[in-house]
């Protein structure tokens, strides 16, 4: 048997750099945006690179991927490259074989744009598809909120990039803390335990402090070598569950999904943001989830008209106040809007600072 | 009857049907057939067919899969082990199709064909294979070169954005530093031994194009600390409008160069009289708002580096925290030896002291920072704080009174 | 040499000296004379002189007096009593002179002359007397028509702005709230029976001029619900600098509209053209900047009530908060009575559930908000958070499932 | 013996109304500041009352009050009020009798002043003069900080109002937590457990439950009925001292001044504001504190130079950023400054928005 290659870490990028990029690595000197999804870069030394940005289901076949390289072989001497948003991009020097790119991506579904003030692609995760806490999927909510708001990826139209996130669960592998709008799945009863199974699956003091409400106890009857839990205190964050399979926190009707809007990464004029909870449910709808599309189209849609330019979903809010806001898109205050977690005071009104 | 009714209904719309792609792995392959059908219940039943993972793994590593069985074995034996494979993938996501068509093939051969491009992390993620089919894959994959990404309470996969490859605002180059810290840090990668996961983002500037500051434990941000150049024939272009804004990413065809760019500075350092723009330039705060505005006008300036920040993670437990400024400026040259050796300290402060499963920002808000600053030899610098407390619980140390013994002064008079 | 080497000190300047003050006490009464020769040794201790408080009263009330001992009673027998007796100030601290010298009367027959105008909650304090003294001097006060405030936990002495008396910003009668507010709580002031201090502060208005947002567990402040009222006519005259910005109190000569008011109103819901200033009042916060500046030509609008905050309290122990939105608004007419009901359920809450030494503020983010709202009967105001949560981690009750079955959306479709 | 009276309450305010007041309540228009330390207020109707403010210690005598009352009987049918910051307010309608006022004044040392963009009188507290707890004394440094500051006090020099308190211990009961510059008592030294005095004064369990950071426990020799104190956590707040006698916090060396700057309360603009720490420490230097009235003159002007027009001190800090606070006024950065308590998180720089 040969060696074992171990630790080799990925390959050395540079093997993958077009020859553009070789050249004039470091010597960008501007960009243009020519049409939504089409990006032009100038080099100091007046080389120029396109780059033809396409929209990805990200959950994808190799079927898929190789019909991505068959068109960047067939334009982009075979280079190419997927974005931070599960975007691909295709790489080329001859700005004419543009509408060549746009044409077979066509063809194969691809949609063109996720640049400048557009709805970029929905960062997300596994879902049902792969994941053992979610309390909804993921793949299908996203190509049900892509299909409806499709006319904002490839269109300029949005006062400022918008950026869309998932998370399935409260783990928020999407990290979703941080989007203009973050639909997060919730679940919303607490653990039932499973005396029998946890008794051999896990360890009760690992279990116990992995609740960060401290809910759980030892069961009091010792011979079950089990776990209660305080109904009252769990907030259903699913911990426990991570630690021990025989806490599982999910409820076929009760489920669903939260909305959270305004945060955002870039220092851009303001700081980042995190989102905050903006609707608190809705329902898990499977397989269109109409009640997740339309809430984020009515939000979507008042910011767009709301907002000023260059302003951010976040920044339009936090200008507008939230209680305008909630008025605006015609959300009820509840108290799950109100937070009474670890730094909840920072969220208070100290001030006169309001608007009836 | 379909075998998907539910699912059906997604093939249809204008964005691109994970459906439909998958449908066309379901014809060649078991497990993708098996996992639309699997699928489809989960939208019937509104929850999740998986059970809890199991640890599987390929020799001598403790991460790179992630193992999952289905609840429903009988009913769907094409996946009853459906475990994913982490691939590292390069930096700034560029392939050649060469490179490409490998790792298909390779999937191909040994996974059900399914696969993310690419997970949150960063890796690529190949989505559905059997145990006994990890070792296989994974010497098909060093043999062309790649290997797995982190997972588990290890280091995990650093990304990055494409930087210097393609960005003018890149102040330092990200793609080299997230392949150099990659390959610093395959052991820790690929043995967990750390109190929890431990993750490294590289953006090149502040607009922070791989989110770093929201979900990374060490995000590197380029920042400049002199002056913003400027191009003032490209200023008067753009009030005149021959230069459209943010290079033609907006709905709005025409600056207005006091409205737009100088009115919305948040440091309000920035002048502009109709003729000349001038910059108060100590007064910038490195937002980028008036260089993403006027791109082909205002540069970066020329000494360029990064900012450390450290600590952020998704909400559990403590809630969700962004990254705060460790090191304001840090220069990022190879071989990056500063960073890595601070980097070696973190970790070595986190793991004597983390407890299991404690993130390293949440350990930073349990000791406290003067644990950190001082373990990692680091002095405190003002910017670490957006503004310094307001309680007046401070704590006094031993060296502290040894200091102002030795004349140290908390105001010059 | 004098007594007092290190106090003397402080007789020069230009600042009204209490050094030279007190001495005139100190010239007829002992207890004065000791108390000036006491600090003076502790100027030169760099130590209080003073042993923990004793419990002393008058009869029937737990409060009012603040007892006080010195350590060093053989070196300064005046002051080895040396307790304060808490006057209740009347509304705005309004005063004849004949009622002034009655106080001062009774306080030269019974105390050591020394007193504080006034104390920082709110009460006129005599400053040092003995036990047998309490009792005498209390019954001549209450002969005079005056009272002792609270101490202890107990409702503390609510104290307001002097209003509608002299101030054109009063949105609500402070002085009458004030004193209808201490009328009713009697009881709760002389008998401490509270987990906790409780405090009320009256400000008519969002200058809050008895800093009410900051100490006091309830806090009333102003605020008007419709438009600003605008002469335009006095705008032009400030514009032309024929009226002086803020009344002429300060070092500017002349008001320019844009730069100096509508360019700073913090929601930016002002227009000024150079000819007409209009303001969007929906979307006004009332914050008073612009009516400050231009006070003959903005005014309140004109239906009027007040806010209710609560909350606040210095930092022991969680930290200092300050008082939040509770009821954004209230209208506030005599006989008060929605007021007095919420105040009087809001102390059963707190009686029930705070801890000894739990400030109400401290018990709500204890118990968290819905805790608080359910008890009193009020429902959640938006106005009450600045922002949402942004962490996940929120509950769902039975109600709240039974709402949804009788059809509660949570946004609307 | 006659029947004893209480709770009557204080009496009603509108015996102390002056006329001018009780028939133009609710009822005035506008206000002007004729000069510092003078305010005319005009009615609706057309009546005006003037009123004269002075300064005064607060910690004074019954004959300072009898002088005052000699000057408003002189010139104000007696009628006059003290302010929410202690100074004292003489009310008249006849605008000829201003100078009598003032003249009166200044004979018995009032200086007036105190309005508009002033320095107002300092809000203080009891320090030796009557506290068990301080760390420093009260009286003396905040005539020390006003003979300083004086010119400030009967001028409108400043950017804007400036508002100074002082609290001498952590119980801030000069409620300094939102002033513009906070003069705050600290001791920077654990309490000494008296074991002796401890178990005869203090109930252990209260005792115990005192302390915010759970630095006491019980004595581990259970004979002596006392406690100890882990020195490490223990960040010298003295509320253990406030429930149990046994535990003083003093060190006359250790034990000083620390400066916190930028709070505000009204809501002109910005929301009230907690005043952030800036120095630390500042040594305990009686008769007159130099350091202290140094360290405040210093930032007061450094402010008054660097504000824009309206700004108050923490709008300005918040402005310029607190980095640059601290350079312009030379104040070293140390641990300190740095938040470690409950909701230390949200004051960390979570963003690239920092200068150099
Ligand atoms: C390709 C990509 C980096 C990569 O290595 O993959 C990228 C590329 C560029 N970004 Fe970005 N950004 C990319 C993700 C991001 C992210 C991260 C994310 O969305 O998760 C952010 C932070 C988002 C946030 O704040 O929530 C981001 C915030 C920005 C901003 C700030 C805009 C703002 O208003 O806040 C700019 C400035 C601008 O757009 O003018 C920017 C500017 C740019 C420029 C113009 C930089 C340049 O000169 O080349 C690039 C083209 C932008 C465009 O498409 O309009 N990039 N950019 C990422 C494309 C993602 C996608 O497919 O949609
Ligand atoms: C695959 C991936 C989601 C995806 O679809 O892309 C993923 C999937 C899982 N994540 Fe994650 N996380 C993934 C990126 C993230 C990210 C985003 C990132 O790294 O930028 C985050 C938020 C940032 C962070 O690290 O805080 C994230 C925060 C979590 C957490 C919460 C950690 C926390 O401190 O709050 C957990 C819970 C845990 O570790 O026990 C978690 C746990 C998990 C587990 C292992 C489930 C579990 O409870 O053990 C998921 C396995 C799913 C499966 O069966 O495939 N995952 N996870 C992402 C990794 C792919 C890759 O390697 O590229
Ligand atoms: C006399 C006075 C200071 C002054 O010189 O004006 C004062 C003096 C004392 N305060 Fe105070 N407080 C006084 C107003 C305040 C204020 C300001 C206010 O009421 O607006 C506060 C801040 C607001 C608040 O209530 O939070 C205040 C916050 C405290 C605290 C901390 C409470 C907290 O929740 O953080 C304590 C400690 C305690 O209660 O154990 C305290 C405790 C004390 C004690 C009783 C000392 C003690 O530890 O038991 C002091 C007695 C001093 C003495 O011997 O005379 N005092 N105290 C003020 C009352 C005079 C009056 O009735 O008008
Ligand atoms: C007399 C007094 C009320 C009382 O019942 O005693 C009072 C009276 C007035 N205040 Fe005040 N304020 C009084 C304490 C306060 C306080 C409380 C404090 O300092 O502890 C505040 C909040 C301070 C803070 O934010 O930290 C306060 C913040 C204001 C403001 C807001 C100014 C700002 O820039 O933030 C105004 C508006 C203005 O000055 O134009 C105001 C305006 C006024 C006006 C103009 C109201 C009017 O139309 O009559 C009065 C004359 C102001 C002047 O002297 O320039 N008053 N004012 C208090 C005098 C205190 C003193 O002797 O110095
Ligand atoms: S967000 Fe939760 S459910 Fe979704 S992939 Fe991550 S851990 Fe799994
Ligand atoms: S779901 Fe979360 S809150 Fe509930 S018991 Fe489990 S760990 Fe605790
Ligand atoms: S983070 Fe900055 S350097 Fe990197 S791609 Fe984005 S804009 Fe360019
Ligand atoms: S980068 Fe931001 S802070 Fe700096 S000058 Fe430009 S807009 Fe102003
Ligand atoms: S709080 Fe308002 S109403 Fe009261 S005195 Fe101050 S400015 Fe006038
Ligand atoms: S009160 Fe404040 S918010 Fe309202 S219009 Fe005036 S300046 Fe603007
Ligand atoms: S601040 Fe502290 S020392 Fe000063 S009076 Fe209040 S309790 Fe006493
Ligand atoms: S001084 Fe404060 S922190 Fe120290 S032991 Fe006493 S209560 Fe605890």
């Amino acid at each position: 048997m040969a060696e074992r290659v171990t630790d080799i870490g990925p390959p050395h990028f540079d093997q993958f750099l077009p020859p553009v990029i070789k050249d004039n690595y470091g010597k960008w000197k501007y960009h243009e945006i020519l049409e939504p999804g089409v990006l032009m870069h100038v080099s100091e030394s007046g080389a120029k690179i396109f780059s033809v940005r396409g929209g990805s289901a990200r959950l994808v076949t190799t079927d898929f991927v190789k019909e991505l390289c068959d068109i960047a072989d067939k334009f982009c001497d075979g280079y190419m490259r997927f974005t931070s948003r599960n975007n691909v991009e295709f790489l080329l020097t001859d700005q004419s074989k543009i509408a060549g790119v746009k044409d077979a991506c066509k063809k194969i579904g691809v949609p063109i744009g996720a640049t400048g003030h557009s709805l970029s692609n929905i960062v997300h995760t596994q879902g049902w598809v792969h994941c053992h806490t979610p309390a909804i999927d993921a793949s299908g909510i996203v190509k049900s909120v892509m299909d409806d708001l499709y006319e904002y990826f490839g269109s300029h139209k949005l006062p400022a990039q918008v950026r869309i996130a998932l998370a399935c669960c409260l783990n928020m592998c999407g990290a979703v803390h941080c989007s203009d709008i973050a639909i997060l799945g919730i679940h919303r009863t607490p653990p039932k335990v499973a005396h029998e199974k946890l008794r051999h699956l896990c360890e009760i003091p690992t279990t116990i402090s992995a609740c960060p409400t401290g809910a759980i106890r030892p069961h009091p009857d010792k011979n079950l070598k089990s776990v209660v839990i305080n109904e009252e205190r769990c907030m259903y964050c699913g911990n426990c569950y991570t630690m021990c399979p025989a806490l599982p926190v999910f409820d076929a009707q009760k489920g669903g999904v939260a909305l959270l809007v305004g945060g955002k990464v870039s220092n851009s004029k303001t700081p980042p943001m995190f989102s905050k909870l903006a609707v608190p449910y809705l329902p898990n709808n499977p397989p269109r989830w109409p009640e997740v599309t339309q809430a984020i189209r009515k939000i979507l849609t008042k910011y767009a008209e709301g907002a000023n330019k260059w302003e951010r979903v976040g920044e339009w809010v936090e200008r507008i106040g939230w209680e305008k806001f909630f008025e605006v898109c015609e959300i009820p205050f509840t108290f799950q809007h109100i937070d009474d977690y670890r730094w909840a005071y920072d969220t208070y009104r100290t001030s006169m600072h309001f608007k009836f | 009857m379909s075998d998907t009714p539910l699912l059906d209904k997604l093939e249809t719309g204008p964005w691109p049907s994970f459906v439909k792609d998958l449908k066309r792995a379901a014809a060649r392959k078991p497990a993708a057939k098996d996992l639309l059908r699997q699928l489809d219940r989960s939208y019937k039943d509104k929850i999740t067919h998986w059970k809890h993972g199991g640890i599987v793994g390929v020799l001598g590593y403790g991460s790179g899969i992630i193992g999952r069985y289905s609840d429903l074995p009988d009913e769907f034996p094409g996946v009853e082990h459906f475990h994913t494979v982490r691939v590292n993938q390069p930096s700034g996501w560029f392939y050649t199709t060469k490179a490409l068509r490998d790792l298909c093939d390779i999937w191909d051969r040994h996974g059900s064909s399914i696969l993310n491009v690419h997970g949150s992390t960063g890796d690529m993620v190949f989505l559905g294979t059997t145990t006994d089919e990890l070792e296989p894959c994974f010497a098909e994959l060093t043999a062309k070169g790649w290997d797995l990404g982190g997972s588990g309470s290890a280091m995990r996969t650093p990304s990055c954005c494409l930087g210097k490859a393609r960005c003018e605002y890149a102040c330092y180059d990200t793609m080299d530093l997230c392949y150099q810290l990659t390959q610093e840090f395959q052991f820790d990668m690929h043995r967990p031994s750390f109190p929890y996961k431990y993750k490294i983002k590289c953006s090149g500037c502040p607009n922070d194009c791989v989110a770093s500051v929201a979900r990374a434990d060490l995000s590197v941000i380029g920042v400049w600390k002199d002056d913003i150049r400027i191009d003032q024939a490209a200023v008067k272009a753009y009030a005149g409008g021959e230069l459209k804004p943010r290079g033609g990413g907006s709905p709005y065809a025409k600056l207005d160069v006091k409205a737009d760019v100088t009115d919305l500075c948040p440091t309000a350092c920035m002048k502009y009289d109709g003729g000349k723009l001038t910059i108060d330039n100590k007064n910038c705060n490195h937002c980028m708002h008036c260089i993403s505005l006027m791109p082909q006008a205002l540069r970066i300036g020329t000494e360029t580096g990064a900012t450390l920040l450290q600590g952020s993670h998704a909400p559990i437990l403590e809630g969700a925290q962004m990254s705060w400024v460790i090191v304001p400026f840090m220069p990022m040259e190879a071989p990056y030896d500063e960073i890595k050796e601070l980097i070696a300290a973190i970790h070595e402060w986190w793991s004597e002291n983390g407890k299991n499963r404690e993130r390293v920002g949440e350990l930073m808000l349990r000791l406290g920072m003067r644990s950190f600053f001082k373990a990692v030899g680091l002095e405190p610098p003002a910017q670490t704080v957006r503004t310094p407390r307001a309680n007046p619980f401070f704590f006094w140390h031993a060296e502290d009174f040894e200091a102002e013994a030795a004349g140290r002064k908390y105001i010059k008079l």
